[in-house]
């Protein structure tokens, strides 16, 4: 019994000894890209997608020769929406692993504490998270693929002036994308001379937010708007048609998935949002530059996952593309022409939307690149 | 003979200057160093909270609030307020040291699972605070924290230093600082337990009451030991905050609290080498469940059970007790 | 001004009632072997989670539910058998730290096989939500207390007109004594476990409706089960049913009308308010130290 | 003189039930003073309300002419009184050396900072508190495990140990609850060695006892309980003569 647990302690010393020191054998040849996603944990509906796109189009851009005629390496962790671990993982990627470029860092708070370190390791960075914190100010490797939340609090806001709402109610959840999707709707309602009159909040593992609304819907407000992902949003609309509220709901970015339908339910009908073109492919004119990369990428991913897509693994797509693209112009990987690549890409036509970077905007995205959608007949509905 | 070998004071401590001497040989780059000296400032935060739950029994499970609280005053005062980085650390120790007698004093009357949900509790408010209070603390998304700066120069991981003509790299710097914390926090912490302080620390875990007829102030003791764990937890979480340049409310969390205290009864309650093992094996196993993708989570609860079940002693006791037995077939005389 | 406070008040009931049987579960584990089984919550998204994917594959519901209870059963047992009983001479601590292991490992299977995302289960009645004087409440609401009750009335009959159910209690109470008049001990354990799966898998299973069910829907409601188990009392079953009620409405009640960012801290507040007060919680036994 | 410890009007009840029952006696310095009776009589009770573990429903208790109801254990400690379990409480996680010298806590005085550094003034405290512990270890006749861990210690080993640690707190009056129980012929007669010895000391000594050889033999004065009452008191050779109590002892 006892040598059987020594020989088991030896089997597992020699495992951890392992692990830790056979990633660090050089192969060179491969084009090394690092990732870091919350594939699992409650942030798992950002990582999963995200990390199921860039598994596939690195093996479809492997299949179709690879990039400057080398192959691609994807090398991921999994940080389970952990800071800590994200950093840990980051750490590894651009210490131990050395690798050419990371997309990854499915929430602020993962992206936010992986990029000193990436930022003092010379490595570009293309984060996937929503917050405007990350490039802005700019950092020199640190760039994103998604809209901020303050584009989607300024569309959302802008949606409600053109229907002539002035006092609105907030909730959102009170993890990071709610939490910094209510600042940035506090700091720009006054711009489009709306008043939130209502500021509630829930837990992300919330069950029911009834209490909440109903304070909301006794304040005295024209409309409604939740800030949050997950299941959450998915809860308050519930409970929201349950209450029978009959007050104009928005929804942010964040549940812009064909899931939150399913959620959702009957409660859904009417309550618009801010999305990539994504959900709605076959509404777009045809004019639309994006209608065919959007169509293209929806199609490939559910055929390869046979599961609906989302707009988060959208973000993954634009990020490896624009790195793909930044590495073929720079004709290398060599970290700072690859860096100097990325800010001066013009005009890529993503899903999320038509990309133009610069020096000073390391996001390269619009508001417009959101368009307001609406829920009718359990459907999405182009609005805007 | 082998025993009191063992258990002799200066043979631990030796044990472990040697360790963190001699793993630099071992480690081939700067991640290597970074887990080496992120286990370091944890593995002294744990040597206090076994203080607490290995040597006087009392269960926390909210430690984390502590170094969360100690990490966050450091960001805050140097980030925001721009005061000295040694100076915040030793106020949060104070303002930690306080909150922790403030509250300690009712809940440590409480008794086992009542106990642990009261630390839970109070894990959970200061968790809640942190987290809520956006504006000063940056809320969800965390806050970064300016690198650490001893009387005017700073040490930053990032930088190269001239010392004695060599140049070292700031993360080797760090390693070594956190090598310095880690066995002064072994240092303490023994001296601690072998002292009538920690033999009236010993007698709350083995018999409260006969320790209580005997004359020690069990309340006073354990309010004590609480403090002294928090202050550790804080000092610790001030260094982390600093070493890693950016902090979230999750090291302040109830999962955190959780981390903490498996490392203290994976390594081995009551024996400090033993939870600084706990905190090896915990710190090092993500990093090689890595690999496993999808089976991670599986893989990590099912170790976890599979050791506490087989060594519910813990790693360090249980090996010892198995070296014991291999190199000593006599039973020890006297029984 | 009534029906804004009767609003709260349903929505704790509802919250609380959850709440309550989670709290359940924990006491009678704690009862029989005085193990805190931090996986309890893992019971309620087996319960859900196992409904849902025999529902789709096509199982009517009620055999649906049937199946998964029985599932969730046969892991309490497992539980007790293969984690619990083999570590009977480990520490309260690590007895925590056992079930913790289990949680992340049954956590980390589900994952694996019923994947990350969140699932709809149907209510089980009508999806018309309820009025009553002027505030609403969600029908399936109405079917969670009912099966509460029902559940704390079988219970409570269990335990106190059965022989089983009075040896569990006798176990419960002194160990050793009970192995004397010829309890068998281990039996006994395997039981309060098997109990508590079912009672937990139903729990779950019955608000899966409203909360939606996913693979870590189990932490935040194992967490909140054991705050009303001990805020009630362990060991209490009316302390369970009292503080899980208590520790909902407190929640609606705080998030109506103080502040909803802190109504967990008020939550936390209030138990240990309580607890300074009553240290054994609300309905928990004066025991004597006897030395 | 007045007496060392006066009990008058006590009562206790736990749940309606009086397990001490208007209980008024008084124990003088110097005695070997002994409580007895059938098992339930509430001895124990009467020991941790006297040392108090458990606090009175009614009554007074006076150590040494100051009333101490409502006081901790430890303050108790501090006043001179120390005490043994019927139900060993040893510490197992220390060496029975470590059990004795957490005796002498009181006598200890070295401060936090001078722990933390391992100043020689905590150390020379120590040493002297090693050589006391090891002298009682040896006067109780536990001399041979002073390095052995209390976990590996038998049953009347243990005993005397706890008598030993009672000592180490160099008290004014020990009470022993049980001393002799689950020993043999040859222990009990070490013990009763013991107690006189402890006696002789100037130490008063309040003992629970079962075994009647024991008790008569040694002791100055005896109270004999009955359901929680005083039954009878007075010098050994009343109490055997007492007609209560050759009723109670033969009845109960």
């Amino acid at each position: 019994m006892s040598k059987k647990i020594f020989r088991r302690a030896g089997f597992l010393a020699a495992t951890l000894a392992a692990g830790i020191f056979a990633t660090s054998v050089q192969a060179s040849d491969p084009i090394k890209i690092g990732s870091f996603l919350s594939a699992t944990g409650p942030a798992s509906f950002l990582g999963d997608p995200e990390l199921k796109t860039l598994e596939m189009y690195v093996e479809k851009i492997n299949a179709d020769g690879g990039v400057l005629g080398r192959q691609l390496q994807l090398i991921h962790y999994d940080d389970a929406g952990d800071a800590s671990q994200a950093r840990n993982f980051a750490s590894r990627l651009v210490r131990n692993d050395r690798v050419d470029i990371i997309i990854g860092g499915s929430t602020t708070g993962t992206t936010m504490s992986a990029a000193p370190l990436i930022e003092q390791a010379r490595t570009p960075f293309i984060s996937l998270a929503g917050a405007i914190v990350i490039t802005e100010p700019v950092k020199p490797w640190v760039f994103k693929t998604p809209q901020s939340d303050r584009m989607a609090a300024e569309r959302v806001l802008g949606d409600m002036q053109s229907r002539g709402i002035t006092k609105v109610g907030l909730i959102s959840d009170t993890g990071g994308f709610g939490s910094s999707g209510r600042t940035q709707t506090l700091e720009v309602a006054a711009n489009y001379g709306i008043e939130i009159l209502a500021d509630e909040t829930y837990g992300p593992s919330d069950t029911d937010m009834t209490a909440q609304l109903t304070r909301i819907r006794n304040a005295g407000v024209e409309a409604v708007f939740n800030f949050g992902f997950g299941q959450g949003p998915a809860l308050v609309t519930r409970n929201y048609a349950q209450l029978g509220i009959d007050l104009p709901f928005y929804q942010s970015h964040g549940v812009a998935s064909d899931r939150f339908l399913e959620l959702a339910g009957t409660a859904a009908e009417g309550l618009r949002l801010p999305a990539s073109p994504l959900l709605v492919p076959d509404s777009l004119d045809d004019a639309d530059p994006q209608k065919a990369v959007v169509q293209n990428y929806k199609a490939e991913y559910e055929a390869r996952w046979n599961t609906q897509v989302s707009t988060f693994g959208a973000y993954a797509y634009d990020g490896l593309m624009l790195a793909v693209m930044a590495i073929e112009q720079a004709g290398s990987t060599d970290r700072e022409a690859v860096r100097s690549a990325l800010e001066n890409i013009q005009g890529y036509v993503g899903v999320t939307g038509i990309y133009n970077l610069s020096p000073e905007d390391h996001m390269g995205l619009t508001a417009d690149s959101f368009r307001i959608l609406e829920v009718k007949d359990g459907q999405w509905n182009l609005i805007d | 003979m082998l025993n009191s070998l063992f258990q002799s004071r200066q043979f631990g401590l030796l044990v472990l200057a040697l360790i963190i001497i001699v793993l630099p040989f071992g480690l081939q780059n700067d991640f290597h160093y970074d887990i080496a000296i992120q286990m370091g400032l944890i593995a002294a935060t744990v040597v206090g909270l076994n203080l607490l739950v290995g040597f006087a029994g009392q269960i926390s499970l909210g430690h984390a609030a502590f170094f969360g609280v100690g990490a966050y005053m450091s960001a805050i005062l140097t980030g925001t307020y721009g005061w000295s980085p040694i100076p915040v650390l030793l106020f949060a120790a104070v303002v930690v040291g306080i909150i922790a007698f403030v509250v300690g004093r009712p809940i440590l009357r409480l008794k086992g699972h009542y106990l642990s949900m009261a630390t839970l509790a109070v894990g959970f408010i200061i968790y809640i605070i942190i987290n809520n209070e956006r504006r000063i603390t940056g809320g969800p998304d965390g806050i970064s924290v300016p690198s650490l700066s001893i009387f005017g120069a700073e040490l930053n991981v990032f930088n190269d230093y001239q010392i004695l003509g060599m140049t070292l790299s700031g993360t080797f710097l760090w390693y070594v600082l956190a090598g310095v914390l880690l066995l002064l926090a072994v240092w303490i912490a023994q001296n601690i337990i072998d002292s009538p302080i920690g033999r009236a620390l010993r007698s709350v875990h083995g018999s409260e009451v006969a320790a209580r007829v005997v004359g020690v102030d069990t309340a006073r003791f354990k309010s004590l030991v609480f403090v002294i764990s928090a202050v550790y937890a804080s000092i610790m979480g001030s260094f982390y905050a600093h070493y890693t340049g950016f902090i979230t409310p999750q090291i302040a969390s109830f999962e955190h609290s959780i981390v903490l205290i498996t490392m203290v009864v994976l390594g081995g309650m009551a024996s400090t080498l033993g939870v600084i093992l706990g905190v090896v094996v915990l710190k090092l196993l993500p990093q090689v469940l890595a690999d496993f993708q999808e089976l991670e989570m599986m893989m990590f609860g099912l170790i976890l059970m599979l050791t506490m079940i087989f060594m519910p002693k813990g790693l360090l006791p249980t090996l010892q007790g198995l070296a014991r037995k291999y190199l000593r077939k006599k039973p020890e005389e006297g029984v | 001004m009534l029906a804004e406070f009767l609003q709260y008040l349903f929505t704790g009931i509802t919250i609380g009632a959850t709440y309550a049987l989670v709290a359940l579960g924990f006491t009678l584990i704690y009862n029989a072997s005085h193990v805190i089984n931090f996986a309890q919550g893992e019971f309620l998204m087996i319960g859900g989670m196992a409904t849902v994917s025999l529902m789709g594959m096509g199982l009517p519901m009620p055999i649906a539910i049937i199946l998964a209870v029985i599932l969730a059963g046969i892991l309490g047992v497992a539980l007790q058998r293969l984690a619990i009983a083999p570590a009977r001479q480990a520490s309260v601590v690590t007895l925590i730290i056992i079930t913790i292991g289990a949680s992340i490992f049954i956590r980390g299977v589900a994952q694996l096989v019923w994947g990350k995302e969140y699932h709809v289960m149907p209510s089980f009645g009508s999806d018309q939500p309820v009025r009553i004087g002027g505030a609403v409440m969600h029908s399936q609401s109405i079917w969670v207390l009912l099966i509460a009750s029902i559940l704390v009335v079988l219970l409570v009959l269990f335990f106190t007109r059965t022989l089983i159910g009075k040896a569990i209690l006798a176990t419960s109470m002194n160990k050793d004594a009970a192995r004397l008049v010829g309890i068998r001990t281990q039996l006994v354990l395997m039981l309060a476990f098997m109990l508590s799966a079912l009672i937990g898998s139903m729990a779950g299973i019955a608000v899966a409706p409203i909360t939606f069910t996913s693979y870590d829907i189990g932490i935040m409601l194992g967490l909140k089960g054991f705050v009303a188990a001990a805020m009630g009392g362990l060991g209490s079953g009316v302390g369970a049913v009292v503080g899980g009620i208590t520790l909902g409405i407190v929640e609606a009640m705080t998030a109506g009308y103080i502040s909803s960012d802190y109504k967990d801290a008020v939550a936390f507040s209030m138990i240990l308010l309580v607890l300074f007060f009553m240290p054994r919680g609300m309905f928990g036994s004066r025991v004597v130290e006897r030395v | 003189m007045s007496a060392l410890i006066e009990v008058t009007g006590l009562d206790k009840a736990f749940g309606g039930v009086n397990a001490v029952e208007g209980l008024s006696f008084s124990v003088n310095a110097g005695q070997v003073y002994s409580v007895i009776g059938p098992n339930g009589a509430g001895k124990t009770t009467l020991f941790n309300l006297i040392t108090g573990i458990y606090t009175p429903t009614k009554g007074e208790i006076k150590l040494r002419g100051e009333s101490v109801v409502g006081l901790e254990p430890n303050q108790l400690a501090e006043r001179g009184m120390c005490r043994t379990f019927q139900n060993l409480q040893i510490c197992m996680n220390m060496t029975a050396l470590e059990n004795v010298m957490l005796g002498r806590h009181l006598q200890l005085k070295s401060n936090f900072l001078s722990t933390l550094f391992r100043l020689p003034s905590m150390l020379r405290d120590e040493a002297a508190c090693r050589e006391r512990a090891i002298e009682l270890m040896e006067f109780v006749g536990c001399g041979q495990y002073v390095n052995t861990e209390a976990s590996a210690m038998s049953y009347g080993a243990l005993k005397r140990l706890e008598i030993a640690r009672a000592l180490a707190a160099d008290p004014k009056v020990i009470l022993l609850d049980e001393p002799a129980a689950g020993l043999n012929g040859t222990e009990t007669a070490a013990l009763e060695d013991l107690i006189r010895k402890v006696a002789q000391q100037g130490i008063t000594v309040v003992l629970v006892e079962h075994d009647m050889k024991l008790v008569m033999g040694i002791s100055d004065y005896l109270l004999v309980l009955n359901y929680g009452r005083k039954l009878a008191e007075g010098t050994p050779e009343q109490i055997r003569n007492n007609p209560d109590v050759i009723a109670a002892y033969l009845g109960g």
